[in-house]
This record gives structure tokens, C-alpha cells and sequence, in this order.
């Protein structure tokens, strides 16, 4: 299967702040915030559907979401992922003593993960911490 | 029947729209509409009512189940970690009260805490570089009634700031600019072509993580210096251009969001983009303003400001007030292990802080006080619900520039609910009777 | 070394100035935190050996793992300062003079707000060495800070004097507001280096991955640098940044990269 | 409440003309009353050998708002190794040049001073400066809104509608629990939201059509117009710059002809502010020099007019003022962080760090001018003592004001020892002046004269039965003559005792009760406008960000203990 690298941003969405307010451990908040925004060009690369699941792994951990259609692109070469527990999987913490982890510009490999599922807000950080991913 | 509440504030984002009108049940306490919000702001009024909503404390049991607890135990755990811990962080703030803020704060003087808020993750850098350099800026209503030049820099109102545009920055009607849109150039900075970018006459795709380049090409087009031939994947021509149409408005205004201040060179960037406003003083008016998140993360650096003279990641382990993100950061004490008790109120690290950070929180004794269920509560040995700000208390906020506006209760809350500020001074309370303050 | 805390220490008191003219039982009582809980130098540290009538002639070593310990030497103005290990934060903190010595690494701050003295670092720096303190438009002022390994970023911060030299390479923003002071890198630069310098030097024997567009080409000069002349290109800037006159020229800051 | 007997202390106060007399201060129920009033129980408080004063008065100060705290977030460094821990009943305080609204209040208290004015607060941002005042100690404290660049003033008084402008006032007034009508660089702010300025009273304002004097007489009318209990508060045009005291002398003259109407003894119609930044002479930096004789000669000569001085106090400092445009100026001469906020349709703001060297000659220069109006005043009942807190310097710098006041060989010695003396000389007259402020006249220029400026002469700022019991007691014997003027510095810096409102609040500089504090503000009651709540209604729906029902609401939290002083305009 292939496998590609872009440059991961995270930041809101309208759905992410709905979704937020409506619950985080809602079905709707996974829906709105466990996806990655894919340009065109990149879903060609990756050779999959659009809505397939996908493992989004980078020096700092993986997770993984939803592979989208961006809304608003064309961004070739970068994802982004709604700021949320997914996106926080694989961040780079850090902070180069500012306070303020890099959560923008971080290399992340895609890969396809047909099979695997994307978990819930909270049930995605509570296995986390147990280091039960 | 139902009756109309005018003048509502949104407790949601930095906008802090003031204008919402809330439709409630005759006997003042449910919910049935909400006019003039956004999308975000009306589920904030209308999940408030959600039946499932947890309206007691509860400890997490070791299997991960959950026991339910009085106001009074909740209280007396708090109290006790925080008196206990070494090196404590009383984090969040951001979504609650300036009274209840006050109230946090005299807790930590008390049990010589960490105290940070969630510009820690947002716009704190901003906060750096304006420590470093300044920032020449003007509220939105400045914004609405004079502006000409709009330029948003990392940030993208049309998802974040819903309302931004239309109250203040693009579409409004004011007084020097009474024909709207058509008074205003719009220059947008962003990576991506988002919804806001699409609105603008110029959009500049930068490439990411060169904003601090880019920033720094306009400085040197303003003064007509020599420039090499692309800069963050900008054609000079190209930034020449949009340095003319600045300096050629009669007032100007960069607002600027996480793009710039999560991205490497943070403060940097900020640093540069307000040199770059300075500089626009020279041949015109020009401000800069943060886009702020949180609807009160304003308010908890003023309060904080006033209080401790710092406006986030104040260190109060020694009595007196220490400040230097990087130390007294809540992301650097949580990855460097520095902190053995955590204390989350108004805010959500469980979901907004790297996966490192938060396993740190789990870790030790924990509390989270939040209406919400959510990744923070889920990973902290307490989870105390509390009434919605804004919605079923009143209380003090702050505007992203800066302007106080007082928050509007508009509904009671749950039977038997406490509020921030109820819960916090039984708190403060058991603190001073455990400290032999009382 | 013998009680390694369980969080971090701030041991502002191990500096020669505090030492000065005090019996090792005395030293053992100086003050430390350990968070909000205070504590006494002996606590955590075994003390053999007396000071110095003064600072000048006090001479202290640390011994052990000191992994945790913030502000060693912190405020120095005088005396020696050897840690065989790696400190955390602030080593050497606004130091005024003296000379420490630190075998491994020190994590950030180190330096910062520097008046005078030698601070050196044979393992690797980290970030905002000799950088000013949040805030403050005077950064390091005076002294020498050297560098056997690699060095962070924010190097120099609103540096206005003394000199900086960096064996290894360095991480982005280099003399970022500098307005005087000399940096020297051995080796590498990923760039945003010398962003809204007023004045200063910087001299580089690597590379820059990305110039900072307010740098411009000036010339190519022979400089001398640690006894060794070489040719370097000579850039100045930030041509974005405002810079003074002196005698009708105006003064840049200078950049000069090895050929 | 306890009561009090205060003994055999020197007793200074002007408005009973007590010069230094051993007396006996009695307190009872928070108000200064007959010996014979008090019981047996009384504490006694042995004052002998002590100087006994009422508490003093701050008449201008930034110590709470918006611009105050930005400058106390933006500058980290200020507070560098600095900060005091929590102590006793004593918050955590921190800050240098702006200290923590804590800090503040336990300062203020300990030097002996009881009440303290905000000096200019944006209307927008009222509920800040409340807040800020809410978390300041024991002082009592009030807030002048800023009018000189407001949208509705200029457009009435372009018309010379002085009833509107009043009705207008009042309204401010109420919404914002404000105590006075500010007037900050008038016109010359407005200008500065187009990044332009009026630096004479004659520069026309952009768009308003209106002129700095226009503005300046307008709002002394419908000062007098509604009898405020202080007269109308002045930054003139053109602060800080070579040559101002020309349009500072044009100032002053608008208020020829006018006469103070009101029922609290007030008798000026404008109060000057920091005259020092207004009194200098010179074509540049090079040439600059004192003209602080010119400017004091004026106002000893017409008894409409107060002042205070503006004291620089040769410090690290921050400046902080509605002109914003003097600030844009500042940081452009200095290069240090500028921090900027323009307000809608109200005003703006300005903040930029300032060092004052003594040995820098225009800084030493400073120095002099403001020392030389408070040794020139003619009349220290219409003369007083500030620093602009803390734009010519922190506020905790007066008992070194005070030691340079009171002797004459410390000015020397000061003098002395600046880097270019003799420069300074030639271009001041302090070296010529030997005259030493008395305790009495002390009194009269930190407590008597400002509490009568202000119309509160019958509450505060003397000791005679019936005012609130503010009374200080200062570790200083006027009987004995001072051999090191360092004695007077810090006799004033830690007073021995300090009551406030009948509560001991200090005790051997020490705060022992955090008191009672109360906000002062003006409730003007005015005869029913319908066109100017109209103006109003259609302003907030067209042009501000912010409704009018939040903009009015200011609830109970903000404003806990409030003394609202009435004024009825309405005949």
C-alpha cells in the first residue's frame, strides 16, 4: 500500500467548534475532528476513496482518522487535521522554550488503515494515557 | 409562551458578540431559541440544556468507572492536593469568569501554585512578542467605523471567529466607511485557500512556516531595499504589491491567529508582523490585533496582569510572582515533570495539549472542573460539572481587544449545580483552614 | 549530590558570592526550593571543604547528577564555578563575572542576561543562550560564552555585547533585535538568523538553509577569526530594521559566511 | 467602631490653619470629632515628637485601567527579581514603575495617603478600571472619563450646545461611575485615529470641524453648567516637546472670564495636569530649557487655575496617556516598545518605557522644572505635588519629592552630582532657588489643596471635627532640625500610623487592616434631554462595538462600595 509524507497543520473548523461545544464524546465530535484534509493531488498519490481511514503516524506518536476531501485547498503536500485529541496524537510538544508546542509544520507519514477504527474523543486520550495505543 | 432575553453576551469565542437575543420558557429555565449567534455559539446556549448532562461531581474509580461525590467532598479533595503538592498548576481559565478567576488566584497565592491559562497553546507567543516589542492596536469598533486595509495573517475567521467579519472587520457599515465591503481592501496570509481567503482581493499562499521571511520582505519592500526574487513562495512583484496597497490605505489592520503563533519562529512572527504595523505608522495608521480564542482567555491575563503583573504562566511557588514561558509554561513543567498535582478549570488540555503533556496530567492528582464531559475529565481523578458561564451565571469577561463586557445569566442552572465561583471559594475555604490562613 | 529531589531544585545559592567566607557546615544551611518547600543546601548535597574569605577566591565544584538543578551560578559576579555534570535551566543566569565551567550540557536560559565573566559549555547548549530576560531590550551585555557542542535557538536574544562562540551548529533565530556583540558558529545554521538586527556580527562557517531576505550581499573580506585568516562573503541587514548613522554612513548589522 | 485619641502630635493642618501645634486628634464612627466626643476606652495613640497630618490626597495618577495594564503585562522585566511574597494580611505584590493594584493600595496606605484619582478612564473600558479599583486596598478611589476627543462632544460643541454637551456629561458620568470631565490632548487624539495631531490650541480636528480651544471652553461651560465638584481636568496640545509652554500659556487663557459655580468650595474652572511636561522652552533637544517661571508666574497671578506639578523622579519608568500621538513621538526618540490603543469614538491610549538619566542633560532638565513650580508656587492651596504616576515617575518616589522640597541642600547635591551640571544650571533656575517647603505647605499641596480642588474640602484632606478620620502619623519632629535630609525621605516613605475613614490601617509601616475602601464617583442629575438620548440610542447602533444596555450595565461587582456624590443640575 502507499505510503505518503505532507506537512500536518491543525487549527478550527466551524464543524470542530459545533461539534466541541455539542459534546466531545459524541460521535459527532470524531466526525468534525478525527479526519485529515487531504488535497486532490495527495488522494491520487495515496491511491484510496475519499472517506477511507487512514494511519497518520509522525516522530511523535499515530493515530488514526478519517482521510477527507479539503474544502479548502488546493494544498498539495499539506494535511490538516482539526485541532483535537487526533491531531495531538502526532504534534510535535515542542516548545523551543516559548511555551508553545509546534503544532504546525510537523512531517507525518499517511498510509492507508482500511481496517482499523477511528475512537472516540475521550475514549482516544483515556487509551492513551492507560498506553493502551 | 416564552419570553425574549436581549443584549446577550456569547460566551464562546474572543468576539464576544453582545447582541444575541435568547428565547426562554416563560418560568426562566429552558432554552427554546437563540437568535443572532453563529452556528457555534447557539449549540454553546442550546447543548447547555442537554438531558444527559452530568449535574454532579464524581471520582474516577481505579477501573476507570465513575462514583459520584457532594459539592463539599469535591471540595475537600481539591483542597487537599493543592495543599499538598510541591509544585501545583492551576490551569484553564480561560472559559470562566474574571470573578471566578480572582477567586483561583487567591487559592494559588495560598498553596504557591503554577497558574497559566490557554493562551499557554494560543496566542501566548503573541503575548512574548509583545512583551519584546510592543503592539500598536485599536478596538473593533475602530476596525469597523475607519479601516480600509484589512489583512488576516494565520487565521481564519469564517471557521473560528464567525461573526468577526460581518460585526467588525469586512462587511459592517461604519461611520468613515459607510460603504462596507466596498471601503476595504482585504489581504489574506495562509497556507491553504480557506473560506476567508476566498473572500480576499489578495491572497498570499505562503508557504508554511515562513511567515517570519515573509513578514520581514514586507519590512524591507516598505523601505524599497533590495529583495531576492521569491520569499516563502511569494514573487517579490507580488509582495511589492501588496506592501503598496498597505501603506496606501488610510487605516489599516492586521489580525493574526495560530498560523503564525503555533508555527515555528511563534513569537517571532508576532515580533515581526507588529514591526511591520510599526513601520506602517510611518506613512499611515495602522494596528494589529490577536485574534483570541477563548471568549474570557482576555480576561484571565488582565486579571492575572493586575494581580501578579504578568499575564500567563505565573509561577507563585516562592510567594512572589515568577514569569518565563519555557520554565513557568504549563506545556514545559507537564513534558519536563516538574508538577505533582493539576488543576484544570475553563478549559480542555485532556484535548488541546500534545498526548505527551496530557499523560503527565494523568499521572498525578488531578481535578477538572468543567460542564462538559471531555478528554480532561475523562484522564482527572475528579471531574466537578459547574454551571455555563454567560448562560446560567453571570460574571466579567474581555473582548480579544481587550474591551470588559459583563456576561448576562439567562437561565438557572440544574437543581443544586454550583457555579466557578461558588465551588472555588468553598475551595479557597478548606485551603486557608488547611494552610492556618483562616 | 546524595538526595536527588523529587521535582526540580532551585539552588540560586550555589554561586561563589554566596559561599564567600562561609565553613562548609554553614554552606549546608543556605536556602533551596524544591517547588513552594523550602529546604537547605545540605539536604540535598554532601559539602566538604571551606570558601574563600571572598568571592574572588572561592572555588566551588559540583559533583553528581545535577539533571534537575536550576540556577547554578546564577548572579555569579566573581570566584569559579566547576559542575561536572548537566544542569537544568539557567546556568550561569546573569552572571556578572567569575568564570564557570560546565561538563555536559545545560538545558535553557543559560547566560541570559549576562554582564561579565567566561561561561563554558562543553556538551550542547540549549535555547536562548545569552538572550535577554521576556521583556527586556538589554540582553547580554558583557563577558564570553563558549560552546564545545551545538547551541539551541534564540542564541544571543537582544544581544548588545560581548561574544558568543558556537563550535557545533545552531537552531533558528540567531541575534534576533542584537544591537551590538560578536556570535561566532563553527558549523550550521538552518536560518532566521540575524532577524531585526539593529547592529552587531555574526560570523558563520556553515551553512544557512534559508537567508533571511532582509540580508543583503556587501562584499567579500579576509577576516581573522580565533588566529586563523579566512575569506568570508559579508552581508548586512536587517535592511528591514531601522539602524543608526554614524558619520552620515548607516551602521548594519554584519554577517559573515565562511567561503 | 474603635475609638481613638491621637496625642500631643505636631499638628499640621490648613484648613483649620494649625501650624504645627501640639494637639490632640480625636476619631469616632470613621470621622474626626471633639476630644471631648470620645470615651474613656479610646486608644490612645502617643503621637509626641511626631508630625500628625490628614491623610493625603493623589489627585492624578494611573493606577488602574486598560493602559496601566498593559504596561504592567508588557513589561516583564520590570518586575525582575523585584516582587514582595504574601506577608500577614499583605497579597503578593509585584511591579516597579506600575505596581500590582495590591502593591498599590498597601504603598499608598503606608506613605500616608487615603484617596487616590485614576487620571484618565477610557468610558469603553470602565468596568476595567472599576475592577482594578475593586482589588486596591484600603484606598479610597475614583476615575476621571477622558471627553477631549469624544465624537458627541465635538459634534455638540462645534454647535456650541453647552446644555447638550452637559446632558451628555452627566450621562458619561452615571454609565461609567466617573468623578470628573478629563480632557486629554483635546482634538489632537481624534487626529491621531488618521495617525495625525493638533500640537496648538487653533489646529482645526479632522472631519469634526472643531478647533482645541473650542473644545477646551465648551466643556469648562458645561463644567459650570452642571457645578461639578472638580473643575475640568487638563493635558493641553503639544505635552513634552521644546517650546510647549506657548500653547500651555494659550490654554490657561481660555479660562479668563470664567467663574467656578458650584456648592462644594471648588473656586478653579480648569486644573492644569503634570504642568511640568507643559512648561518647556527651546527650539530642540539641544537648546531645550526651563520655562517653568513663565508658566507659574501665570498661574500664581489668576486664582481660577490649579495645577499639579509632575514631578520627574530621575527613575526607570513607564509612560502611559490618552495622547497617543505623544507616545508615537516618544518611541520614535527612544526606540523602546510602543503599545498603542485607539478607542472608538472616545479616545486612545499610548504606553512606551522611559529612562530618565541624571545623566542625560533634557532628563536632569525635567528635574529641575518640576522641582521649580512647586518652589515657585505662590499659593501651595492651588499648587500640587504628583508625578503624573508614573510617566515622570512612580508615585512611591514622594518622599524623595519631598526631601528635594524640603531642603535645599539635597537639590544640591543632586544638582552636583548630574553628569552635565552646569548645563542644567544655565538652563533652569533651581540652583537660584533656596527656598525650603514648610511642613505646613506640605500639607497644604498634598492634602488641603488638592481635597478642595476636587470639591471634597468638607471630607477629606484636613483634620477638623466632622471629616472622615484619614489622618497620618509621620515618624518626623518638626521641633528637631535636620542634619541629613535622607531623615525626611524616609520619615514619609513608611508612615508610623495610618487611619483611613476611622480605621487603623498602617502601624509602623506595616498594613495591619485592609479598611474599607470606597469608589468616588458624581451622580449629576439633569433636566430630561430627549435629543441627546436619542444622539445616543442612534451612536450605539450605528458605530459602536458594543450594545447601549451593556455599555450602561455596571453591575454591583464592579463597583462594591460606592459613594456617589450628587449634583443636581436640573434648575
Amino acid at each position: 500500500m502507499a505510503k505518503i509524507t505532507l506537512n500536518l497543520i491543525s487549527g478550527r473548523s466551524i464543524q470542530q467548534g459545533v461539534a466541541m461545544e455539542g459534546g466531545k464524546e459524541k460521535d459527532l465530535y470524531r466526525r468534525a475532528c478525527g479526519i485529515i484534509e487531504l488535497d486532490t493531488s495527495d488522494f491520487k498519490k495515496l491511491g484510496c476513496w475519499k472517506n477511507t481511514n487512514v494511519r497518520v503516524t509522525s516522530k511523535y506518536g499515530s493515530v488514526i482518522v478519517k482521510a477527507q476531501e479539503t474544502s479548502q485547498g488546493p494544498h498539495p503536500g499539506i494535511g490538516f487535521i482539526p485541532m483535537g485529541p487526533w491531531a495531538n496524537q502526532v504534534t510535535n510538544p515542542d516548545t523551543y522554550s516559548t511555551g508553545m508546542p509546534t503544532f504546525k509544520g510537523v512531517p507525518v507519514e499517511v498510509e492507508v488503515a482500511m481496517d482499523q477504527p477511528v475512537l472516540l474523543g475521550v475514549e482516544l486520550v483515556q487509551k492513551a494515557c492507560r498506553g493502551e495505543i | 409562551m416564552s419570553k425574549i432575553v436581549t443584549d446577550v453576551i456569547c460566551p464562546f469565542c474572543g468576539t464576544l458578540c453582545d447582541d444575541l437575543e435568547v428565547e426562554v420558557t416563560d418560568d426562566g429555565k429552558k432554552i427554546t431559541d437563540v437568535y443572532n449567534a453563529c452556528a457555534i455559539g447557539a449549540e454553546k446556549f442550546l447543548h447547555s440544556q442537554a438531558k444527559d448532562r452530568i449535574t454532579r461531581p464524581r471520582f474516577q474509580q481505579p477501573d476507570g468507572t465513575w462514583k459520584d461525590a457532594t459539592y463539599d467532598e469535591a471540595a475537600e479533595y481539591t483542597a487537599q492536593i493543592l495543599a499538598k503538592a510541591k509544585k501545583p498548576l492551576m490551569y484553564g481559565w480561560s472559559s470562566t469568569s474574571c470573578e471566578a478567576q480572582s477567586m483561583g488566584h487567591e487559592i494559588a497565592e495560598l498553596t504557591r501554585a503554577c497558574v497559566d491559562n490557554t493562551a499557554a497553546v494560543c496566542h501566548g507567543t503573541s503575548l512574548i512578542a509583545i512583551q519584546d516589542i510592543g503592539l500598536p492596536s485599536c478596538t473593533l469598533g475602530e476596525v469597523k467605523n475607519r479601516a480600509d486595509r484589512i489583512i488576516f495573517w494565520g487565521c481564519n475567521p469564517a471557521h473560528a471567529h464567525p461573526r468577526h467579519m460581518s460585526r467588525y472587520s469586512i462587511f459592517p457599515r461604519g461611520f468613515f466607511t459607510v460603504k462596507g465591503q466596498m471601503s476595504r481592501k482585504l489581504i489574506v496570509v495562509d497556507p491553504r485557500v480557506t473560506d476567508t481567503a476566498k473572500l480576499a482581493d489578495v491572497h498570499l499562499q505562503i508557504e508554511q512556516g515562513r511567515d517570519y521571511e515573509l513578514l520581514n520582505a514586507f519590512r524591507v519592500a516598505f523601505k524599497n531595499e533590495w529583495l531576492p526574487d521569491m520569499v516563502a513562495g511569494i514573487p517579490k512583484e507580488k509582495i511589492r504589491e501588496a506592501a503598496d496597497m498597505m501603506k496606501s490605505g488610510r487605516f489599516g489592520i492586521i489580525f493574526f491567529g495560530m498560523g503564525v503563533t503555533q508555527t515555528i519562529s511563534k513569537n517571532h512572527n508576532i515580533d515581526e508582523a507588529i514591526a511591520v504595523t510599526k513601520d506602517l505608522n510611518e506613512y499611515t495608521k495602522f494596528s494589529i490585533m490577536p485574534m483570541r480564542g477563548h471568549y474570557n482567555v482576555t480576561g484571565s491575563g488582565e486579571v492575572l496582569g493586575w494581580q501578579f503583573g504578568y499575564p500567563y504562566s505565573v509561577d507563585l511557588t516562592r510567594g512572589f510572582p515568577r514569569y518565563n514561558p519555557g520554565d513557568t509554561s504549563s506545556i514545559d513543567l507537564l513534558n519536563r515533570g516538574e508538577v505533582d498535582a493539576v488543576f484544570v478549570i475553563g478549559s480542555d488540555p485532556g484535548a488541546h495539549f500534545p498526548i505527551s503533556a496530557v499523560k503527565q496530567i494523568a499521572r498525578v492528582p488531578s481535578v477538572c472542573i468543567d460542564p462538559h464531559i471531555t478528554p480532561t475529565s475523562g484522564v482527572s481523578k475528579l471531574h466537578v460539572p459547574v454551571a455555563f458561564v454567560g448562560v446560567e451565571t453571570d460574571g466579567s469577561a474581555y473582548r480579544m481587544d481587550n474591551v470588559p463586557i459583563d456576561c448576562r445569566k439567562v437561565v438557572d442552572p440544574p437543581e443544586g449545580m454550583l457555579t466557578d465561583e461558588e465551588f472555588l471559594t468553598k475551595v479557597r475555604d478548606r485551603v486557608k483552614q488547611l494552610k492556618g490562613r483562616a | 549530590m546524595k538526595n536527588p529531589p523529587a521535582l526540580y531544585l532551585e539552588a540560586d545559592t550555589i554561586s561563589p558570592d554566596w559561599f564567600a567566607g562561609k565553613t562548609a557546615a554553614q554552606i549546608a544551611e543556605l536556602p533551596v526550593y524544591e517547588g513552594n518547600t523550602p529546604g537547605k543546601l545540605g539536604d540535598y548535597f554532601e559539602i566538604t571543604g571551606n570558601a574563600g574569605p571572598t568571592a574572588t577566591d572561592t572555588k566551588i565544584v559540583v559533583k553528581g547528577d545535577v539533571k534537575k538543578i536550576k540556577y547554578l551560578g546564577m548572579k555569579m559576579s566573581a570566584g569559579e564555578l566547576l559542575v561536572e555534570g548537566s544542569p537544568d535551566q539557567y546556568a550561569g543566569a546573569w552572571m556578572s563575572g567569575g568564570t564557570m565551567l560546565v561538563k555536559g550540557d545545560v538545558d535553557a536560559f543559560a547566560g541570559i542576561g549576562m554582564k561579565g565573566g567566561e561561561l563554558t559549555i562543553e556538551g550542547n547548549a540549549g535555547n536562548y543562550l545569552g538572550a535577554a530576560y521576556r521583556g527586556d531590550w538589554r540582553g547580554m551585555a558583557g563577558g564570553k560564552i563558549f560552546v564545545k557542542g551545538n547551541a539551541g535557538s534564540d542564541v544571543g536574544m537582544y544581544m548588545n555585547g560581548g561574544e558568543i562562540v558556537i563550535n557545533g551548529n545552531v537552531d533558528v533565530h540567531l541575534a534576533t533585535h542584537a544591537e551590538g556583540g560578536k556570535i561566532v558558529i563553527k558549523g550550521n545554521s538552518p536560518g532566521k538568523m540575524g532577524g531585526q538586527m539593529v547592529e552587531g556580527d555574526v560570523v558563520i562557517f556553515g551553512t544557512i538553509d534559508v537567508m533571511m531576505p532582509g540580508f543583503k550581499y556587501a562584499d567579500d573580506v579576509e577576516l581573522e577569526v580565533d588566529g586563523s585568516k579566512g575569506l568570508f562573503t559579508h552581508y548586512i541587514g536587517d535592511t528591514g530594521e531601522r539602524h543608526k548613522k554614524k558619520k552620515g554612513q548607516i551602521v548594519y548589522g554584519n554577517l559573515y559566511q565562511k567561503i | 467602631m474603635t475609638e481613638y485619641i491621637i496625642k500631643n502630635g505636631h499638628v499640621f493642618d490648613p484648613v483649620q490653619g494649625i501650624k504645627g501645634d501640639e494637639a490632640d486628634i480625636a476619631i469616632k464612627d470613621g470621622k474626626i470629632v471633639k476630644d471631648s466626643e470620645v470615651g474613656k476606652s479610646a486608644k490612645v495613640i502617643d503621637a509626641k515628637g511626631k508630625t500628625v497630618m490628614a491623610g493625603a490626597v493623589e489627585i492624578h495618577a494611573h493606577i488602574a485601567g486598560p493602559k496601566v495594564n498593559l504596561g504592567r503585562i508588557y513589561r516583564p522585566e520590570d518586575k525582575l527579581f523585584t516582587s514582595t511574597p504574601t506577608k500577614g494580611l499583605e497579597r503578593t505584590g509585584s511591579g516597579n514603575s506600575i505596581p500590582s493594584t495590591f502593591k498599590t493600595g498597601y504603598e499608598y496606605a503606608k506613605m500616608g495617603y487615603t484617596t487616590a484619582f485614576e487620571a484618565a478612564m477610557p468610558p469603553l473600558f470602565s468596568r476595567h478600571v472599576h475592577e482594578e479599583m475593586r482589588d486596591t486596598p484600603i484606598i479610597d478611589e475614583g476615575a476621571y472619563p477622558v471627553f477631549g476627543n469624544n465624537w458627541f462632544v465635538m459634534e455638540y460643541l462645534k454647535n456650541k450646545e453647552i446644555e447638550n454637551t452637559a446632558a451628555y456629561c452627566a450621562w458619561l458620568l452615571r454609565a461609567t461611575k466617573g468623578y470628573a470631565i478629563k480632557v486629554v490632548n483635546p482634538g489632537g487624539t481624534e487626529a491621531w485615529a488618521w495617525g495625525l495631531n493638533c500640537l496648538s490650541i487653533h489646529d482645526p480636528v479632522p472631519y469634526f470641524d472643531i478647533t482645541p480651544a473650542e473644545i477646551i471652553k465648551g466643556l469648562i461651560e458645561a463644567n459650570e453648567f452642571l457645578g461639578l465638584p472638580h473643575s475640568m481636568h487638563i493635558h493641553p496640545n503639544n505635552l513634552g516637546n521644546p517650546g510647549c509652554y506657548e500653547t500651555t500659556l494659550d490654554t490657561l487663557k481660555l479660562a479668563e472670564g470664567y467663574k467656578a459655580k458650584n456648592k462644594f468650595g471648588r473656586e478653579q474652572v480648569m486644573h492644569l495636569t503634570h504642568t511640568q511636561f507643559h512648561s518647556y522652552g527651546g527650539e530642540n533637544w539641544g537648546n531645550f530649557e526651563s520655562k517653568s517661571k513663565e508658566v507659574i508666574d501665570y498661574v500664581n497671578k489668576h486664582k481660577n487655575i490649579t495645577i499639579d506639578t509632575g514631578n520627574v523622579t530621575l527613575d526607570e519608568t513607564t509612560t502611559m496617556t490618552a495622547d497617543g500621538p505623544f507616545e508615537h513621538h516618544l518611541t520614535g526618540l527612544n526606540h523602546l516598545k510602543w503599545a498603542n490603543v485607539d478607542v472608538e469614538l472616545e479616545t486612545a491610549a499610548g504606553v512606551v518605557p522611559y529612562i530618565y538619566s541624571p545623566d542625560i542633560k533634557v532628563c536632569a532638565i525635567q528635574w529641575s522644572i518640576g522641582l521649580e513650580l512647586a518652589l515657585m508656587a505662590k499659593d501651595p492651596m492651588r499648587c500640587f505635588i504628583t508625578t503624573d504616576h508614573p510617566n515622570a515617575g512612580p508615585f512611591t518616589r514622594y518622599p524623595r519629592i519631598i526631601k528635594w522640597l524640603m531642603s535645599a541642600k539635597a537639590r544640591e547635591a543632586r544638582i552636583n552630582s548630574f553628569k552635565n551640571s552646569d548645563k542644567v544650571v544655565s538652563a533652569t533656575h533651581i540652583a537660584g532657588i533656596d527656598k525650603e517647603l514648610s511642613l505646613y505647605e506640605l500639607a497644604q499641596m498634598t492634602r488641603a489643596g488638592p481635597a478642595k480642588s476636587l470639591g471634597l474640602s468638607g471630607r477629606v484632606g484636613g483634620l477638623k471635627p466632622g471629616m472622615d478620620a484619614d489622618v497620618v502619623v509621620y515618624n518626623f519632629n518638626p521641633d528637631i532640625p535636620v542634619t541629613d535630609p535622607e531623615q525626611i525621605e524616609t520619615a514619609f516613605s513608611r508612615a508610623a500610623y495610618t487611619f483611613k475613614s476611622g480605621v487603623e490601617v498602617v502601624v509602623n509601616g506595616d498594613v495591619v487592616n485592609n479598611g474599607n475602601k470606597r469608589t468616588l464617583w458624581v451622580d449629576a442629575k439633569v433636566k430630561d434631554n430627549p435629543l441627546v438620548m436619542r444622539d445616543i440610542k442612534e451612536k450605539f447602533l450605528k458605530y459602536y462595538s458594543m450594545t447601549q444596555s451593556n455599555y450602561e450595565s455596571l453591575g454591583h461587582h464592579f463597583v462594591p462600595n460606592p459613594f456617589a456624590i450628587e449634583v443636581d443640575a436640573t434648575q
